[in-house]
């Protein structure tokens, strides 16, 4: 059975466009321009030099840019005409859960009852604050099983860090000098970083053949200098590690800690909590699951929540209940200190909490259901194209391999990938994860529709039609973008990171 | 009434059909049924948009602080800048705001360009060539910076001045847990670093405040000199607003510049998300955290943007990255592009010299009044610290019963006892004048000071 | 001279594609998908035909459209891609003063203390509004020199009738029965028709060989059956009356009255005021003038503004500052009567007085300034290919000629105006005013630099070249934008308003 | 600091020179001197936009009855609905509210293909197939229609229940000066339009509300009957949000379809701008007001909106023009098209019967109280009037005192006297109930009122 496309499932009316490019605002600039309109004062107009030692002044005056207030909005129009988004189109972004974010959750990170308070002001001055962050730690404690949380970790990979440091003083508190962190093959890159600046070394087990971690080779580089293991679970892969609790028995009887990587939590809402399945530090990237909407590259927010013995270490202070019903902040016992120049990034920590009450726990479940729902549809869907690299039930996203292209065609997952910005579509995760060959990683999200996803399969299978007729044309693609395949290399190659470098 | 998932029970049957299964359930056979969840979440029932919208304007209404009701004083890397509509629109466009990290460059020069023009102002900025394209905030910035100082020399030693703000120097210190990096933090004598009380040979890094938290204006000639003493790397933790018109973090011979980018055009946000300006000379390009945009051609020989130097980073490099950032602050980045040209060259001085005007007049009120004594005499810009005879924190409070939020007490910035602070810390408050307080708000905060005090 | 152009001066990033069509919201649709959420309210929910007798209720659901909010969000967001605007780039659409508007105004638009505000509420409970209001009508009548305004109308084309219908209402008491109003044959469409709707009968009169009111022909015109004459000034063509004494001492002369078309205002501010030239009655296109956008064809606001002696008339009730200094409603003594549902169109008057306050008088003048200052470099610039219609110095707009390139390469105006279109520019006006052979009426307004004149010039250059080298290509044009050149002939031939409709 | 111009004074002096002018007053020169503003407008000096803001603030706290603040049972063709933030975020997404009329089809298929969908759902809403691409409100929607009817009749009489709300009635008796229509307003009796009291003979227009403005449900087939008898156009003007679930206008018979859009996604906005629907029967096509859009194809064949049936209109019809329209509701049809996609078939049909669940709750709970009694007992939808004891303004004022705008006093509406009122009409009290409404605020509504009346 195949639905019927969405007519509107693709950003078909070709979303961005324009072959001639844009100006820097600096080319825009001209001397004596600008836009800027402040307060009037009152306040007695001293001269700098009057104020600050002149050997502390710039004597040559920085350029910013000189723009009327008219060019300056038509400038970052037209750029933002420049730039396919989700809510231009379907963005099935492997491992990033690009899901339409609600405009609700925007509303509320722009209520100045929220977005006007200085993070210094004392508790008694911003209790509605901390009543957020405290509620949102017990939501998200009873989504992931886990006893308590710090939100202060900005990122996912923030999390990750914050989580290897918890280890780390879990450990040392008991006077347990451990070196080695054991990560699967198929991890994402932040995992082995993080780990190195969690002062660990990296000891990477092999996956098998089912994409899963290999217990037995897990179970061979375990050992008493083990600190603990990063998973996550479904793993990067889009597979569920089914030996999970095997695997949780096996490192917590050489006395490691599980840290669950939660940048694929969106798959197990309601299904399973990585606090049962036996992991004692957990970090949940709100930013993919709990819809806040990516940026261009950010912000996001890590938190990390731990089992109850991990609970005395969270970074600090923290938004706490206090007996009386108010908000305080509060230090946890052996708190390994701040990871954040504040309290987290507080407006995405707002949008999750209101996400979560919205979808409540039964919708929470349901997002998670149809996220696997829609990857595995899409999966089965074009399994004749591009096989999946593990042929079996997924979760979120599935990971399809584009080698039949390349063997017969000589059309490499990169030139799919390209293709389908030309046919209105996001392009999936490319190469990633490393261990799949031509590597084409789909997570289409819950909030697309069926009719979408058969969009998507349509303008596949004419993009291996032409992979028949004219390969060579797909090594050029996209020619229908703003710009067409942008020279990687060369930019490497010679650095121009400023308009001021030399060209 | 729906949530935001597109699927009527028809799409599911059928879809399920397609799969030949039975229900969703069969999805989540791989779960061990050990593990499976078998009543759901313990999370209340949905409820509707409007419903939600009420019960947080209930977490609103008790954030009594709030900059709009209440006339903000506060600081500490936290700013009550002007934020114009123009910019909040422009930020706000749904392409910048639901574009993830643009690895396709094709479908994303918007902000790809947007991007290359903040590290083109960052550059400026700090008079410091290579400015990545944001990091979470200007804390860990700092520590990316300490990380780079360690790249670079292979040593452990941290040298930071505590004129480094004190939450900054916090993270640096539980990060160091990790990176086993020493951190060595200079005690301030008289609101001025005194690097002559510390030990700094062998530091990897030297780390300085421009202004330092206490809003003073130290001479950085004598942390460079050090630093370059120990080759170490000189890093400078500089206010954005007052880079507009003081000597740049380069000027002063820095080999890192890091700071706090909130000031432009992003909220108060109870403290984020913030953006993490960073940006350092040729030299340590290699060991650049996060991710840069660079200006290449396309297939076709036009200008197009993109992300490079890839190999540094955590996807490609793994545990050998100079970083672990992926997902950053790009949204913030590309606010305070917009938000920069619109102050433009002569805006950007204007605030800056507003600011310091403000704190100068402000200053030169309070430190009449009885009760309240000067911390240091040393020049400062638009921040400056004040001795209280009455605990700071009291008089914070006491002062929001007049509307308004006085400033920071710095033992709560502190935590406790800090070596930036040589008397008695309990007592000192930092205020903060921005361009937006008039003179009629400094009269009255000094009257209710006056008040409070009396 | 000539100014480099403006690397950002036209939309460059050609701001708009997309050769496949957006489906409509209809094509869409779902069964049993639905976007919309409500608040709990926790009343009884009774069943319609327990409330409300069946007879009154409809046997079929009336369909609207079943989509999920992303779809609902992609559908809008991928129209709003296939839409030029001001914001884009410049839109020099003559007559229309398509000028950047502040986002500032549209901030205050959404102040929930005014955007939030029931009509009906009592006064005591609106006074925010009524002062508004007040103090709007006072800088009104300030900058056009009049003495009250009725701040009612919601368009120019309803400040126009309300004019009209006041002229009635003057005659009518003085128990004079007049019939006529002179019309100059280059006015805009709604002044002949509101002069309908007013009552009256139209009389054109001519314009000379100047662009100008022919002053024997509108003499001649008068009589004591003359109600009044419209005029706009500067006129149509964008040339100033500058008969105008004459002309209102003509018109009184025969007791008309002069009406005063504000559609022109901007050319004027601050340099001369219809009061001061004689006009007893004038409106005012405040989304013209005073920087409401458009809106894709509106809302506007068009108040009238009125001398000493019609002041009894205007529509009521009015927003009136009381002797105490608070505001109340007080309809004037001989009323015409309501004109809208409520107040007019409120927002967009707060939009007004919010954009007065900014620029302030001195402001205002330079808006006129710049404006006239920028049609004349416009006009100057492209002599050589586009000869204005009167050549000599024009106000706010300047009506160009593309008879020559129709006589040499068979280009009409038209093809011009599309080719336009791919140069990234809004065509200017085309065929009007009606009096100009191959007319193309560009207002560049106030907000745009000289170098985006000067961009938009070498586009001009550039179509122009290609008049002479492909002059059939030009008839094609426009091919880059959404849709090529549209069948209008079709469309109005068998008329298709609704997807409903058969086809 | 800057307004929104861009010349600097080098631009200007470059473009005078190039005009071969020495000053902007050059430019000018064709105004007679006798006329010419010698010190210019007599406006204060500008100020920037946060101290505008702050003076917009002031006028902002003086409007107590912002819906926000004080939960409102105000209606009367401007309601209190739910208008999501995801509406919000789209309707004012900039191409949208930057462009102007879609003069040019090629660049403007987004806002043509908006209205056509909008008039694709006003079509299915009113039952007629023509609507058009909007009016300025309702009330000038309904003197269209009324020009509409002499076009089709070349008669003058113009028969209106004075159901029909009464500022509507009043504007086109204002309008009717101009085109000399005789206006007939037909007494309610009892709420219910009296059609035997007037003379209907050699009418042009039939027209009646549905509902009523008191909320009234009428038979329609009474006048649609009188309609067909005198050959007159029948005109609907009708609650848009009641015609979710109502049998339509369309159904009744109607020739025309008048009402007000405001209710579509429009907030209150103090009476504007909000949106005159409009649609009609076939044989009215060429006497449309207004713009309309059609679906064609391009010179590529594929789909394609533009304007259609221009020649009605007054740019080229001038004086013969169907209607004097030009700058009409575009945004707010937009919105409305937007809005209406996200309520959807069965949103819609919610809204409505909530409307009519809690208005039949709370009138309910209200006629048992001492000092209340109904107006009549006639089938209403959302809107109800009710007789109070005490005067309805007074009443008013002293339940916004209890934080509820309690609804319009009809005296208020009509300014004095009307023939649709048939009792005191100082007494009389219009109440309004929307989706919003929860239970809770009902019940207070109740006890606020038992409280006043006391
Ligand atoms: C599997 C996985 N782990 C960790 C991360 C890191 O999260 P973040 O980008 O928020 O730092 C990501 C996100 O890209 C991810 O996909
Ligand atoms: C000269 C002139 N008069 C009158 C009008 C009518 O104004 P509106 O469109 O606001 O009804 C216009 C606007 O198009 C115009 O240009």
């Amino acid at each position: 059975m195949s639905k019927a496309p969405a007519p509107g499932g693709r950003a078909a009316s070709a979303p961005i466009m324009g072959h001639e490019s844009e100006p820097t605002l600096f080319q825009m600039s001209v001397p004596d321009r600008s836009a800027y309109q402040l307060r009037t004062t009152g306040v007695p107009a001293l001269e700098l030099d009057q104020l600050v030692p002149r050997a502390h002044l710039n004597e040559v005056v920085v350029a910013i840019a000189e723009v009327s207030e008219r060019d300056l909005v038509a400038h970052f129009t037209r750029l933002s005409h420049r730039q396919f988004s989700v809510d231009l189109g379907m963005y099935p972004l492997g491992s990033c859960t690009m899901k339409y974010n609600p405009k609700f959750c925007d509303a509320i990170a722009n209520d100045p009852g929220l977005n006007a308070v200085h993070p210094g002001a004392p508790a008694s001055l911003s209790q509605g604050w901390l009543e957020i962050m405290v509620t949102l730690e017990e939501k998200l404690c009873a989504i992931t099983g886990m006893s308590a949380a710090t939100l202060q970790p900005a990122a996912g990979a923030a999390g990750e860090l914050t989580g290897l440091l918890l280890m780390r003083a879990f450990h040392e508190t008991n006077g347990d000098d451990r070196r080695r962190v054991l990560i699967p093959d198929s991890a994402h890159g932040t995992n082995p970083a993080s780990v190195t600046l969690g002062g660990y070394e990296v000891t990477t087990v092999p996956s098998n053949e089912r994409g899963l971690v290999d217990l037995d080779a897990l179970k061979a580089a375990l050992g008493p200098d083990v600190a603990g293991i990063m998973l996550t679970n479904p793993n990067t892969v889009g597979l569920f590690e089914e030996e999970i609790i095997d695997i949780a028995r096996a490192v917590h009887d050489v006395g490691g800690l599980l840290y669950y990587d939660g940048a694929n939590l969106n798959a197990i809402l309601g299904a399973v909590r990585p606090g049962d399945m036996g992991f004692d530090i957990v970090h949940m990237n709100l930013h993919k699951t709990f819809a806040t909407p990516h940026g261009g590259g950010g912000p996001g927010a890590g938190p990390v929540a731990v089992a109850q013995r991990l609970v005395d270490f969270l970074p600090g202070p923290k938004a706490t209940r206090m007996p009386d019903g108010s908000f305080d902040w509060v230090a946890p016992e052996r708190s390994i200190g701040r990871v954040h120049g504040w309290h987290g990034n507080s407006l995405v920590l707002a949008r999750a909490l209101s996400y979560i009450d919205v979808h409540g726990g039964e919708g929470l479940t349901r997002v998670a259901q149809h996220a696997v729902l829609n990857a595995n549809w899409l999966r089965h869907r074009l399994r004749a194209i591009l096989p999946a690299a593990y042929d079996r039930v997924c979760m979120h996203e599935c990971t399809l391999k584009a080698t039949e292209l390349k063997a017969k065609f000589g059309v490499r997952g990169l030139d799919v990938a390209k293709a389908l910005l030309e046919e209105g579509f996001h392009a999936p995760t490319v190469y990633f994860p490393l261990i799949v060959e031509e590597a084409l990683m789909f997570e289409p999200t819950e909030t697309e529709s069926v009719q979408t996803l058969e969009a998507l399969a349509q303008a596949i299978e004419r993009i291996a039609q032409r992979a028949q007729d004219d390969p060579e044309s797909l090594h050029r693609a996209p020619q229908s973008t703003p710009v067409s395949r942008v020279d990687e290399a060369r930019a490497a190659r010679h650095l121009i990171a400023t308009a001021d470098a030399e060209r | 009434m729906a949530d935001y998932l597109p699927h009527t029970s028809d799409d599911v049957a059928s879809m399920l059909e397609f799969l030949g299964m039975n229900s969703l359930d069969d999805l989540f056979a791989q779960i061990p049924s050990a593990v499976r969840l078998a009543n759901g979440l313990e999370i209340e029932p949905g409820l509707s948009e409007p419903d939600v919208a009420a019960i947080f304007a209930g977490y609103s209404r008790a954030n009594e602080a709030r900059a709009t009701t209440m006339t903000c004083y506060a600081g500490g890397g936290a700013y009550d800048h002007e934020v114009p509509a123009v910019v909040k629109a422009l930020a706000s466009r749904s392409e910048f705001v639901t574009a993830y990290t643009p690895y396709q460059p094709e479908v994303a020069q918007g902000v790809l360009q947007a991007i290359f023009e903040y590290q083109t102002l960052v550059a400026r900025l700090s008079g410091l060539p290579i400015p990545n394209a944001s990091l979470y905030d200007a804390a860990t910035a700092l520590v990316e910076a300490l990380n780079m100082a360690h790249g670079a020399t292979d040593r452990q030693k941290m040298v930071i001045s505590s004129g480094i703000h004190p939450h900054w120097r916090a993270v640096a210190r539980t990060f160091a847990h990790g990176t086993a990096h020493e951190i060595v933090e200079v005690p301030l004598r008289n609101g001025v670093t005194d690097w002559d009380s510390v030990d700094v040979t062998g530091a990897a890094a030297i780390v300085s405040g421009y202004p330092n938290y206490l809003g003073v204006l130290e001479d950085l000639s004598v942390a460079k000199a050090l630093a370059t003493r120990e080759d170490a790397l000189f890093i400078v933790g500089a206010d954005p607003v007052a880079a507009g018109v003081l000597k740049s973090a380069g000027q002063w011979g820095a080999d890192v510049f890091v700071g706090e980018g909130q000031a432009f055009g992003t909220p108060l946000s109870f403290g984020g998300p913030y953006l993490g300006l960073f940006a350092c000379s040729e030299d340590q390009v290699r060991r650049l955290p996060g991710r840069i945009v660079g200006e290449t051609v396309d297939s076709s020989d036009r200008r197009a943007f993109v992300t490079t130097l890839r190999a540094r980073e955590q996807d490609i490099r793994r545990e050998k990255a100079t970083s672990n950032v992926c997902t950053n602050q790009t949204l913030m980045a590309v606010t305070a592009a917009i938000q920069l040209g619109w102050l433009g060259t002569y805006g950007l001085r204007e605030i800056a010299t507003r600011c310091a005007q403000g704190a100068h007049y402000l200053h030169d009120q309070l430190v009449g009044l009885d009760g309240v004594s000067v911390v240091t005499d040393e020049p400062f810009f638009r921040e400056f610290a004040l001795r209280l005879s009455l605990p700071a924190a009291l008089v914070v409070e006491r002062m929001a019963e007049r509307g308004v939020l006085a400033g920071l007490a710095v033992a709560d910035l502190c935590a406790g006892a800090d070596p930036s602070i040589d008397m008695d810390i309990e007592s000192v408050l930092l205020v903060t004048v921005t361009e937006r307080r008039t003179k009629e708000e400094l009269d009255y905060y000094v009257s209710a000071l006056k008040e409070v005090l009396a």
